[in-house]
């Protein structure tokens, strides 16, 4: 039912996001770009792909962190065209995509704010994506309190701030703590969001929603082993739209150390080979950190992590007619921005055994 | 949109219950009459609707199917220009629709010629009538859902084809088998008309 | 020389952002109540003259011991850092990550190259 | 008599100082050379290992940048964060000293405590790649540290060398010529002061001889002209005995010059 009206409103810009999926780097364009000995020639097989010539106006020596930033900006560019044509529900949709990037561009701003930093350098730093109209005003803000009002005012994320935390809590609590309780808030959010649009929308986001639901819990369990992270916050940290929630969310909470978290996710059946293969190649030596068999399997992990959203962001194009599909190229745009920066660095860095590292899309 | 649906369905219903009911209960049962109403209408009348139906559904449909593709032709087309003239028989698929609803729609005008009253009610008319109703419903309908069917899987053809020109035969064949949905309602359409003798 | 050390206990850098980011996160980094850093950040728009200033207060401040920089950051202060002599804080010039190692223009290997050669 | 020497009278007395001293100077040429010697030898190690220490740095630390795009990879640009919350030094140096020949080498000591400054960044991803990262950069610095004494230590030898070896140098080119000039000078004074004596006093004989020689003509005159002079004439000649001794005796002392 949902194709008999869904490209009234955005079967054009499902045509043109398609369109922009289909020019996302593939399995031989990444080969050609790992073959480059310097990123002069890295700028030039890049030109050859469907990013064009978006460096050629670099002086040289390009740095890496360049590319990454031009990258991003063509990704926003892209974004800010389809924004622009979107209506009703994709324009919320859209936004709600970019709730992301504000969240870090707030917690940015809030770090600032209290080291009392010259706000206005801040801004250049935010990600592009998460710009709104009345970020400047947040920079006006001289104390945490006013910040705090200001917050709540001004930006689109008004509702996590007031739901999740108060004012003092911007200044005693660890800005690591408020970025994810309000990542938690945000994703919970737009899963609810999801539901209302309904359909196959739902389904799609839901799985890929689900799934970042439960990355999160699961790295913020790692993650908080050993630190000063208690364990009542940690749970509090947990969104609750995962596949693991309620049961694993609740063990994970006590858990404490990498062997429980596998237990845990033993009961999960994507995630259960997650931590068999990473185990295996963190014996076999590949894990990078070596002697510690903790940080291996996890810094593996986030690599399966990695491949597993761009495998299940890769699944919501098999279906038509519904909006998780601009949500996911832009997942998938942002994984080959990284894929890109890391190739870079490879090549800048000579490190030429890495750099097989990353993850191909198509 | 859901509560709203749900509250027309809801008045309609009580409406025509209490209607029923009334009249029911006034002892004026007999006013609610179909065979009545079947007979007393005129022929021409349905065979007017059965025609509107035939043409408007059909249009409808092959409408519905060309905004369908077009979008998505339009779309795809920005970024993969090649598929715009290949994926336009997308669009003629649709159109076809529209074709079946118009040459139905001439064949049983060329039923209808007008009649002195006395010379209306005929058995042979109200089956003209009835005939040329239901056959343009017929028409009309398949006309509709097959130029939805062409439609969307013609806006996945001109997507599919620009992320892979190998696609574009393959999904035609889908595309092939949907148009001819419409062919059906032609055909049975033919075939009621067919029966039918002229009114006079 | 033994006295003079006494007290020195932090590293200070010059660097890029990148270089920084990486030796604060080892923790090195030191704010001051009157928030004086003891890492200087330098981009491609910093002018030599600020660079310059920079150098000339971390070195004459009493708890550094060395003194990390970046060599193309050095680069651009090369006659100050030739002119430098002092022994602390230790001046240690450092790769960053989009400029790799150069022997050759280090100032302290350069005298080392002299004198391994004669 | 080239070459510069002290101003010193040419004594005796001078002559033994002077040879004193010429010899204090050598051991301590002997000495100042040897230490100079354990110094090179330490400095050609240390020289050795900066060299290798700053090219195994050029590694390390493309090592860590590295660790830092992981992080980026995974994490994204946390470097303002980063800046943001540093706060306070956990990883320190301590100075401690070393003592070659002498000379007091400052090394430099990691000392690390354990800090939690960024402790939860990273926490919702790419936490384990910041640890990871952390770990390298401080091996990283460990490297610099070392690095940093050994330049340090080779600064400060490379200076001590320098003074050592003027040292050295000044007084074998410098003090030990000066002095032995200065010895030379005083034995050749000497010996001059020694001839002109020697001939004076071959001077002071010839004339006490021909004086000698006239009393003796006045003698024989007067013995001729007087009875007596036989008795007489045995005490000129050993007047004449002592005197051809003394000469002798005047090279090796002055002291008993007993004539003047």
């Amino acid at each position: 039912m949902e194709g008999l009206f869904f490209n009234v409103s955005a079967g054009f810009l499902e045509g043109i996001l398609r369109g922009y999926k289909a020019g996302l780097l593939t399995q031989a364009q990444y080969a050609t770009l790992t073959q480059c000995e310097t990123l002069e020639d890295f700028r030039m097989q890049l030109s050859a792909t469907d990013y064009g010539n978006f460096l050629a106006n670099e002086p040289l020596p390009i740095s890496t962190s360049k590319i990454s930033d031009k990258a991003t900006q063509v990704m926003v560019d892209q974004f800010h065209y389809l924004r622009s044509n979107a209506v009703a529900p994709l324009d919320k949709f859209l936004d709600y995509i970019t709730y992301a990037y504000m969240i870090d561009n707030v917690i940015l701003l809030i770090t600032g704010t209290l080291h009392e930093r010259d706000t206005h350098e801040l801004l250049e730093r935010c990600h592009p994506l998460g710009v709104f109209d009345t970020m400047p005003a947040l920079c006006v803000a001289t104390n945490v309190e006013e910040l705090y009002q200001s917050v709540l005012v001004e930006t689109p994320l008004a509702p996590y701030f007031r739901e999740c935390l108060s004012a003092s809590d911007l200044d005693d609590l660890n800005i690591e703590i408020i970025r994810n309780t309000l990542y938690k808030a945000y994703l919970e959010d737009f899963d609810n969001f999801c539901q209302s649009i309904g359909g196959p929308t739902y389904d799609a986001m839901h799985r890929i929603l689900a799934f970042e639901a439960d990355r999160r819990t699961i790295n913020i369990t790692i993650n908080s082993f050993g630190t000063d992270l208690s364990k009542e916050q940690r749970a509090r940290l947990f969104p609750t739209i995962g596949n693991l929630f309620p049961a694993g969310n609740n063990l994970l909470a006590k858990a404490d150390e990498i062997e429980q978290v596998r237990a845990v996710c033993d009961y999960v059946a994507e995630y259960r080979h997650f931590f068999d293969a990473a185990a295996s190649s963190a014996s076999r030596g590949n894990g990078g950190a070596g002697d510690d068999p903790t940080s291996a399997i996890a810094a593996t992990l986030e690599d399966r992590f990695f491949a597993t959203e761009v495998h299940l962001n890769k699944l919501s194009f098999l279906q038509q007619f519904q909006y998780s599909i601009f949500f996911s190229y832009f997942k998938l745009k942002e994984q080959e921005i990284r894929s890109l920066t890391w190739i870079a660095e490879c090549i800048a860095q000579d490190a030429r055994d890495r750099i097989q590292d990353f993850i191909t899309i198509f | 949109m859901g509560y709203g649906s749900y509250a027309t369905l809801g008045l309609t219903t009580a409406t025509a219950v209490s209607v029923g009911l009334y009249l029911l209960l006034t002892g004026k049962g007999e006013t609610f009459n179909v065979g009545a109403f079947l007979e007393e209408t005129s022929p021409y009348a349905w065979a007017s609707v059965g025609i509107g139906l035939c043409l408007g559904l059909s249009v409808l449909g092959a409408g519905w199917g060309i905004f369908l593709t077009g979008a998505s032709i339009l779309g795809g087309g920005v970024r993969a220009p090649r598929i715009r003239t290949k994926n336009l028989i997308s669009i003629v698929f649709c159109e076809v629709v529209a074709i079946y609803g118009v040459i139905m729609a001439i064949v049983f005008v060329q039923k209808v010629e007008s009649v002195p009253e006395a010379k209306l009610y005929t058995p042979s008319n109200y089956f003209t009538g009835f005939a040329l109703f239901w056959g343009g419903l017929t028409v009309g309908l398949c006309n509709l859902f097959c130029g939805i069917a062409v439609g969307m899987t013609g806006s996945t053809a001109a997507i599919a084809d620009a992320a892979d020109p190998t696609l574009f035969v393959r999904i035609l064949v889908v595309e092939v088998f949907a148009s001819i949905m419409g062919l059906f309602g032609l055909i049975i359409g033919l075939l009621v008309g067919g029966k039918a003798a002229n009114i006079e | 020389m033994a006295q003079n050390q006494e007290g020195r206990n932090l590293l200070a850098i010059i660097g890029d952002e990148d270089s920084i980011t990486g030796v604060l996160l080892a923790g090195v980094g030191q704010v001051s109540s009157n928030q004086k850093k003891n890492f200087v950040i330098v981009d491609a728009k910093t002018q030599p003259s600020t660079i310059e200033a920079a150098f000339n207060e971390l070195t004459s401040r009493k708890d550094i011991a060395i003194l990390l920089i970046n060599q193309h950051i050095a680069e651009k202060i090369r006659p100050t850092m030739d002119k430098y002599t002092q022994t602390f804080p230790t001046v240690l010039e450092i790769p960053s990550k989009d400029h790799p190692y150069d022997p050759s223009k280090d100032s302290i290997l350069k005298r080392v190259q002299k004198l391994v050669g004669d | 008599m080239s070459g510069p020497r002290e101003a010193i009278f040419p004594t005796r007395m001078a002559l033994t100082n002077t040879k004193l001293r010429l010899k204090g100077a050598q051991t301590g040429h002997s000495l100042l050379a040897k230490k100079r010697d354990a110094l090179m030898t330490r400095f050609r190690a240390i020289l050795r290992k900066v060299d290798e220490a700053k090219r195994k740095m050029g590694r390390v630390m493309q090592l860590a940048s590295f660790s830092l795009a992981e992080v980026t990879y995974a994490t994204g640009d946390i470097a303002y964060l980063v800046q943001e919350q540093a706060k306070n030094a956990s990883f320190r140096v301590k100075a401690a000293q070393e003592n070659v020949s002498g000379v007091v080498l400052p090394t430099f000591e990691v000392d690390r405590v354990a800090g939690s400054d960024f402790n939860l960044t990273g926490l919702g991803r790419g936490g384990q790649q910041v640890i990871k990262s952390k770990e390298v950069y401080a091996k990283a610095l460990e490297t610099l540290v070392e690095l940093a004494s050994l330049q340090t230590a080779f600064m400060i030898l490379d200076e001590v060398i320098r003074a050592t070896n003027r040292r050295v140098n000044a007084i074998e080119h410098v003090v030990i010529p000066r002095l032995e000039n200065t010895i030379k000078f005083i034995i050749s004074e000497l010996d001059e002061m020694d001839r002109e004596e020697f001939y004076r006093l071959k001077k002071v004989q010839g004339k006490k001889k021909r004086d000698a020689e006239a009393a003796e003509a006045l003698k024989k005159k007067l013995a001729i002209e007087a009875g007596e002079a036989a008795e007489e004439s045995a005490k000129p000649v050993s007047v004449l005995v002592d005197e051809e001794v003394g000469p002798g005796d005047l090279l090796a002392t002055k002291d008993e010059d007993v004539i003047f």
